[in-house]
C-alpha cells in the first residue's frame, strides 16, 4: 500500500532513529554501561516501523525481549528507552526491565517479554480485555521464527481463533532463532500456513518493504478490530547483529550471507523511494542526523538519570497496601530480608 | 438456614447472619457475591460453564451470568492462565480455574515467569489482579500424576499471593479476599474438603484477611500448625487426644502461605514449646520445611523439642486404596507425631 | 480394507470382551472395588480394536487415560488388566498405576498416560529411541480430541516431523472432552487438517468402521516403518458413557443423542459383516458368552491376587542401587519417613 | 597440563593424572568421556551442535559425535524433555540441556509428572535414566525471568535426583554419575561458575557418588551448608574470615539435594554448634528452608544459635546493577550473617 511522501518521510525517520539507537546501544554495551542480554534489530526496521505505523492510538502491542525498535516506532520516548537500559529510575520501566522488558502503558505498548512465546498467551488476553471492556481496538503481537514451535503458539491461536479475539499475530521471520535456520526448527517453512490450523487468515510478506509492511498489518488490524478476527502476519526479514550483542553471529552463517542482506538494506530501500519522490539528499541526510542528535541526547538524558533508590528494591512487586499483609511474616525470617525487602514498601 | 438453600442462593442477598454450608457452595456463594459486585469479575476455565464445573463449585453460574463471565476454555492451561494475566492486565479480574493443582504444572511459566513478575519487572507501571483456583490433595486412589499438593512451589514466589483456605467460611472470605486484591493470588482448594460443611456468614461484605492465621483451637501442651485438609485432620487429632488422654492441643491453621504469619505461629508455640507441622504434600523441601525453619529462628529458646513434621510419604502416590491410605498423613500418623513430640 | 473372515471374527471378539470389560468395571466400581478415576471406551471399540490390529508385534503403543480397550485389543492379559484396576499385585502395573496407568512392556504398552497430552512427547521420544537403535518399527500415539488443543500436541507433531520420526498421532475423535463439544474447544472441526502445520499426512476415517480404521492405521503405520515420516489419523467414534464413570454424561448431550449413535453400534456392525459371511448367529452368540466368561474370570482372578505389599511402599520408585544413595539422607526426617519409605527398600 | 589443551580435548583418553580446567570445560570433558563410553548417550537441546552451546558446554561436540548424537532441537521445552523421556524408556541415555532453569518452568509437567513417575507408578516395570542438565543463577542483569534457582522444585519431588556440583571436579564427577544413573536425574550447573577453575581428575572412570555431601573446608568455630554456586561464595568468606579474624568456618558443600546427605551436615554442626545455610535463590520455601528443618531436628541439643539463611532478596531480581548487586547472596551479606550467628 502506497505510503504519503511526508508520512513516509517521517517513517524513514523512525527506522533511522532505530537503527542509530540500536548501534549506539551496542557501543554502550560495549563500554559496560549496559548489561545483561541485548537483543538488537538492526535490518528489521522497515518490518517493525510499517506495522506499528499501522497500529491506531489505542491499540495495544506486546511483543519478545528483541523490544527496543518497536518501543521506539511506538513512540516511547528515546530518552526513557535509553536509560532502561542504563538502568536508572527515569527508564520506562524504571531500571526494573531493562532491555528485555521495556514497557510504556500510556503507549498502549505492555512489554517487552523474555520467554521465548510466553507474551502469546499474555496478548490473547489483552484482547479478551478489550473484548470485555466492549473496546473496539485490537492487539498486535510479535514473536519470532523459533517462537512458533513453542506450545504456547498453538494454545494461544487455538484461543484467539475460537473465542474470535482481535489480536494479530506478527510473525517476524529473521532467517533463525539463534543459531538455528527455521528449516532446521520448523517442520514448514512458510509459517504463515501455520494459521489454518487456527481457521484465520495468514499473509506472508517482504518486512523489508515498508509499504508492504504496512499496508498487510493496516488490513490484518482493520480484520480484527472490525470483525475480531485474529490473523497471522509473517515478515520476511533479516538480523544483521548476532541473536545479542554477545554473539558475534557468524557460526551459523557467513560474512557474506550478512553482506548480500544488507545490499537491500530497508532503510536504502525506503531513502530511494523518497528520492525519488523528489526529496533531495541534504533533506535526507538532515533527518540522519537528526536521529543521531536524538541518540545522543538519550545517552546523555540516560546518563543524567540517577540509579534507583536501593530502598525501594522491593517497590512495585506488590499493589499498595500490600505491606500490612506482610507485617506479621518477619520472625524468623532469612538474614536481612527484613530490611533488604519490607523496609522500604513493597506497594510504591 | 440449610445448605440446601444456600445452594439453591437464596442466600446471596442476605445482609447478615450465617448459614451451614459445604466448602464447596462458600466458595460459590464467594463467586457469586463478587460476580454481582464487580462487573470486571469473570470466570474461565475447563468445564466451569455446561458441566457446572469438574467438582460443581461453579454449578449454576453460567445460567446466572452468561457465557461471557463463565467461560468454558479448551484444554489449554498455559494458554488461558496466560489470557487471564493478559485481562488482568488490563484491569480484568479473572478468576482462573485449574481443574487441580496438578495441572499447573503445564501453565507454571505463565504464573511463576509471568504473573508474579509483572508488578516489579516493569517497575510498577502495570498491576496484574487476578486469581487461580485450584484444588490440591489426594485421598481417592487418583494415583501418581493427580494426588499432589504443590503449594509451596508458588509461595516460593515472590510476586505471588498464595491463600489455603480450611473451612467454608475462609473459602468464601479468602476468595473474596483474593479476587478483591490487586496483586495476583492463588487459592488452593482440596478435593476431600470440598464436601466438608461449616457456618458461613452471609454478608456479602465479609472477608478473610490475607496474611492473617487463625488460632482454630487453643490448647496449652503442643502446636499443630497446617494449613488446607491438613487442619481437619488436625483438629480431628486435637479432639481426639483430648478424649482419648487429656491433652490441650492448639491448632494454628496458617490460611495463607505467603504472605506468612508467622507471629501467630510464634506466639503459639511460645506458649506450647512444641510443634508439629502437617501438610497434606511432600515434606521435604515442601511448605513445612519453611514453617520449621522460621519456628527454630523466631522461637528457638521456647523449643522443649524439635520441630516435627507430617505429610505425605515421599513416593508418587500409588493407586493401590491400602498404600495411599498408609502413605497419607492420616490421623494415626499425626497423633504418633504429636506424642512422640511429646514424649 | 477387507479384513479376512476368520481375522473378523477375532477382532469382533476382541471388541466385544472391551464392551463387556468396561460394562464389569463400571459395576465393579459403584460396587467400590475399583477406585480413582475409571473412564470406560463403551462405544469406541471398532477404531480402538481395528486400529490396534495394524500394529505388528514389535511396534510400540502409548495412550492417555482411556485406555482399558486399547491395553486388551493389544493383547495384555485381561485378568492383570482387572488386577490393576481392583489394585492388586497381580495387576500389570502392579497395583501401583490403576485405570489410568495400565502398561505392558511385552506387549510394547507403554502406557497409559493421565495428564491430558502428556503421552505425546512421550510418544515421540519412543519414536527417536526405536531411530537410534536403528529398529524398523514404528509408534502408535492415542489421544483425543480435547488433547489436540494442549500445547504439547503442537510441539510434539513438530519435532516428530523435523526429525523424521515414525510415530503415528491416533486422535480420537469422540466428540466431546468432557462436557465439551469439539466445536467449542479446536478452532477448526475437521482435527486431521491440523497435519498440514507440520507437513505431514493426516486423514480422517469412520472409526466406527472397523475395516476402515485398520486400513488406515495400517497404511499410515507402514509408511512410519518405511519412510520415518510421522502422520495424523482422526478416527470418527462416540462415547457411550460418562467421561468417566463418575460423570452421567447427560450434562452436555441428550439420552436421544446417545441412543441415535448406539443404533449404529460398532459391535452390532461387525456382527452384520461377520453374518453376511456366513457366520451363525450361535457361532456369534458363543463368541458373545466367550467374552463373559473371560471377563467373569478375570474379575474372579482380579480377586484371588493378593493386595501390594505395605512394606514395598517405594518399591520402583528408584532404581535398584539407589538405597545406599539415600541412606545418608535419615537424620531429621520427616515423621515416619524412614520406616515408611526406606524401609522396604527403594530399588524393588 | 594447561585448561586450553584440555578444551582440545587431548586429555579425554589419559587415564591418570589431572589438570586445572574450568567448570565448563569439566562438564564437555564429562560428556565426551560418556558419550565415548556408551553409545546409547546422547545430547539434546537448543543450540547444543551447529551454535556450540549458547554456554559453549557442548563446543566441539557436534564435530566429534555427529548429528545422531548431539541434537539441535526446535525452542520447544516440553517437547524435546518429553522425547528425552521417552528415549530412556526404551533404554537410551539421553542429556537434555536445557538453555537455563527459568526455561525448565514450561517443561515442569514432563519433568514432574512424566520423568519422575515412571518408576513407582508401573509398578517397577519401566525406567526412565535420563539427565537433564540446566544452569540455575543470577549476577549478570539477566532481570526477573532470566535470574532464578527452582531446583528445590525438583529436590521436593520423589523419583528425581538432584544433583549441584560446585567445582570442576565434581562436575565432571557429578554429570559421569548422573549418566550412568538409571533414574532422572537433574544437574544443577550455574551461569557465574561455568569459568571457575580447578583440579579435574582425568581418570575416566572418576565419579562423584550421588548422595555425598563434601566438607570443602574444615572448620570449628561454625558450619555454612551451601551448594552450587553458594559454595564458591561461601569458601571465599571463610578464606576471608580467617584472615580478618582468624575464624574458622567449615563449609559443607551438599552437592547432592535429593538424595541430602543430612548425616554429614550433622555431624559438621555438632562440631561447630553453629550453621548459616546460602542458596543462590529464595530462602523461604526454598532449598535452605528444608536443611534447617533437617538440622534443628537432627541437631536440636547440638545448636548454640539458631540456623541461620541467606540468600537471594525475594524480589523478582531487577534489573538496575545496583539493585541486583544489593539482592544477591554476596560474599559480604554472607559474612555478616555468619558474624551474627556467632554473635
Ligand atoms: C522458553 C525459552 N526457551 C529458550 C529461551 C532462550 N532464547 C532466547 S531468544 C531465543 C531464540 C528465539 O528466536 P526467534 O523466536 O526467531 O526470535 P529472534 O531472536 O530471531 O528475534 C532463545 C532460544 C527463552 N528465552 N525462552
Ligand atoms: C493438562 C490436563 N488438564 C486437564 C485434565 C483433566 N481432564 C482429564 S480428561 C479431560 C478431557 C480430555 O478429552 P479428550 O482429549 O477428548 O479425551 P476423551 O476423554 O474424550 O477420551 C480433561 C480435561 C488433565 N488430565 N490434564
Ligand atoms: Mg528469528
Ligand atoms: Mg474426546
Amino acid at each position: 500500500m502506497a505510503i504519503e511522501i511526508d508520512t513516509l518521510r517521517d517513517l524513514y525517520e523512525q527506522m533511522v532513529l532505530i537503527r542509530v539507537f540500536e548501534t549506539e546501544s551496542e557501543r554502550q554495551y560495549k563500554a559496560a554501561r549496559i548489561g545483561g542480554y541485548c537483543h538488537l534489530s538492526s535490518g528489521q526496521e522497515a518490518a517493525t516501523v510499517g506495522v506499528v505505523h499501522a497500529l491506531e492510538a489505542d491499540d495495544l502491542l506486546v511483543t519478545g525481549y528483541r523490544c527496543h525498535g518497536f518501543a521506539l516506532a511506538r513512540g516511547v520516548d528515546p530518552d526513557a528507552v535509553m536509560a532502561e537500559l542504563f538502568g536508572r529510575r527515569d527508564g520506562c520501566s524504571h531500571g526494573r526491565g531493562g532491555s528485555m522488558h521495556l514497557l510504556d502503558v500510556s503507549r498502549g505498548f505492555y512489554g517487552g517479554w523474555g520467554i521465548v512465546a510466553g507474551q502469546l498467551p499474555v496478548a490473547t488476553g489483552l484482547a479478551l480485555g478489550l473484548v470485555r471492556q466492549g473496546k473496539p481496538q485490537a492487539v498486535l503481537c510479535e514473536l519470532g521464527d523459533g517462537a512458533i514451535n513453542m506450545g504456547a503458539w498453538h494454545e494461544s491461536l487455538n484461543l484467539a481463533a475460537v473465542w474470535d479475539l482481535p489480536v494479530v499475530f506478527m510473525v517476524v521471520n529473521n532467517g533463525f532463532g539463534m543459531g538455528t535456520a527455521v528449516d532446521r526448527a520448523s517442520a514448514i517453512e512458510e509459517l504463515y500456513k501455520r494459521a489454518d490450523s487456527y481457521g484465520i487468515r495468514g499473509e506472508r510478506i517482504d518486512g523489508d518493504d515498508i509499504e508492504a509492511s504496512y499496508g498487510a498489518a493496516a488490513e490484518l488490524l482493520a480484520e480484527a478490530r472490525d470483525q475480531r478476527r485474529p490473523s497471522v502476519l509473517e515478515v520476511m526479514t533479516y538480523r544483521y547483529r548476532g541473536h545479542s550483542v554477545a554473539d558475534a553471529g557468524l557460526a551459523y552463517r557467513t560474512k557474506d550471507d550478512v553482506a548480500r542482506h544488507m545490499e537491500h538494506d530497508p532503510l536504502l530501500r525506503v531513502r530511494a523511494l523518497l528520492r525519488d519522490a523528489g526529496i533531495s539528499e541534504t533533506e535526507l541526510d538532515e533527518v540522519d542526523a537528526r536521529a543521531d542528535a536524538r541518540v545522543a541526547g538519550a545517552v546523555a538524558a540516560a546518563d543524567a538519570s540517577p540509579l534507583p533508590d536501593v530502598d525501594g528494591l522491593a517497590a512495585g512487586m506488590y499493589a499498595a497496601g500490600s505491606d500490612v499483609q506482610f507485617e506479621r511474616m518477619m520472625p524468623g525470617s532469612p538474614f536481612g530480608e527484613e530490611e533488604l525487602v519490607f523496609a522500604g514498601g513493597l506497594g510504591t | 438456614m440449610s445448605a440446601a438453600t444456600a445452594e439453591t442462593g437464596d442466600v446471596a442477598g442476605a445482609q447478615s447472619g450465617s448459614a451451614v454450608m459445604t466448602y464447596r457452595e462458600a466458595l460459590r456463594l464467594a463467586l457469586r457475591e463478587e460476580m454481582a459486585r464487580d462487573e470486571r469479575v469473570f470466570l474461565m476455565g475447563e468445564e466451569v460453564g455446561v458441566f457446572d464445573g469438574s467438582y460443581k463449585v461453579s454449578a449454576g453460574l453460567l445460567e446466572e451470568f452468561g457465557p461471557d463471565r463463565v467461560r468454558d476454555t479448551p484444554i489449554s492451561e498455559e494458554g488461558f492462565v496466560g489470557a487471564g494475566v493478559g485481562a488482568a492486565m488490563l484491569g480484568e479480574r479473572p478468576v482462573v480455574e485449574i481443574m487441580t493443582i496438578n495441572f499447573l504444572l503445564v501453565a507454571m511459566d505463565q504464573v511463576v515467569n509471568h504473573a508474579a513478575k509483572i508488578g516489579a519487572m516493569f517497575g510498577g507501571e502495570v498491576r496484574c489482579p487476578m486469581v487461580i483456583r485450584t484444588p490440591n490433595g489426594a485421598g481417592n486412589q487418583l494415583t501418581a500424576q493427580h494426588s499432589q499438593s504443590f503449594e509451596g512451589w508458588f509461595a516460593h514466589t515472590p510476586g505471588l499471593k498464595v491463600v489455603a483456605p480450611a473451612t467454608p467460611a475462609d473459602a468464601k472470605g479468602l476468595l473474596k479476599a483474593a479476587i478483591r486484591d490487586d496483586d495476583p493470588v492463588l487459592v488452593i482448594e482440596n478435593l476431600p474438603i470440598y464436601k466438608e460443611k461449616g457456618e458461613v456468614p452471609l454478608d456479602p461484605d465479609f472477608v478473610t484477611p490475607i496474611g492473617l492465621a487463625n488460632v482454630a483451637r487453643e490448647g496449652s501442651d503442643l502446636t499443630i500448625v497446617s494449613h488446607s485438609f491438613a487442619t481437619v485432620r488436625a483438629l480431628h487429632v486435637a479432639e481426639k487426644l483430648k478424649q482419648e488422654q487429656g491433652l490441650d492441643v492448639e491448632v494454628v491453621d496458617l490460611r495463607s502461605l505467603r504472605p506468612l504469619d508467622v507471629e501467630t505461629v510464634a506466639a503459639s508455640v511460645a506458649k506450647t514449646n512444641r510443634v508439629v507441622c502437617v501438610e497434606e504434600g511432600w515434606p521435604t523441601y515442601g511448605v513445612t520445611a519453611e514453617i520449621a525453619a522460621r519456628i527454630q529462628k523466631a522461637c528457638f529458646d521456647d523449643l522443649d523439642a524439635p520441630v516435627e513434621r507430617v505429610g505425605m510419604a515421599e513416593v508418587p502416590l500409588p493407586y493401590a486404596k491400602n498404600l495411599e491410605l498408609a502413605a497419607m498423613p492420616n490421623e494415626d500418623r499425626i497423633a504418633a507425631a504429636v506424642l512422640a513430640t511429646l514424649a
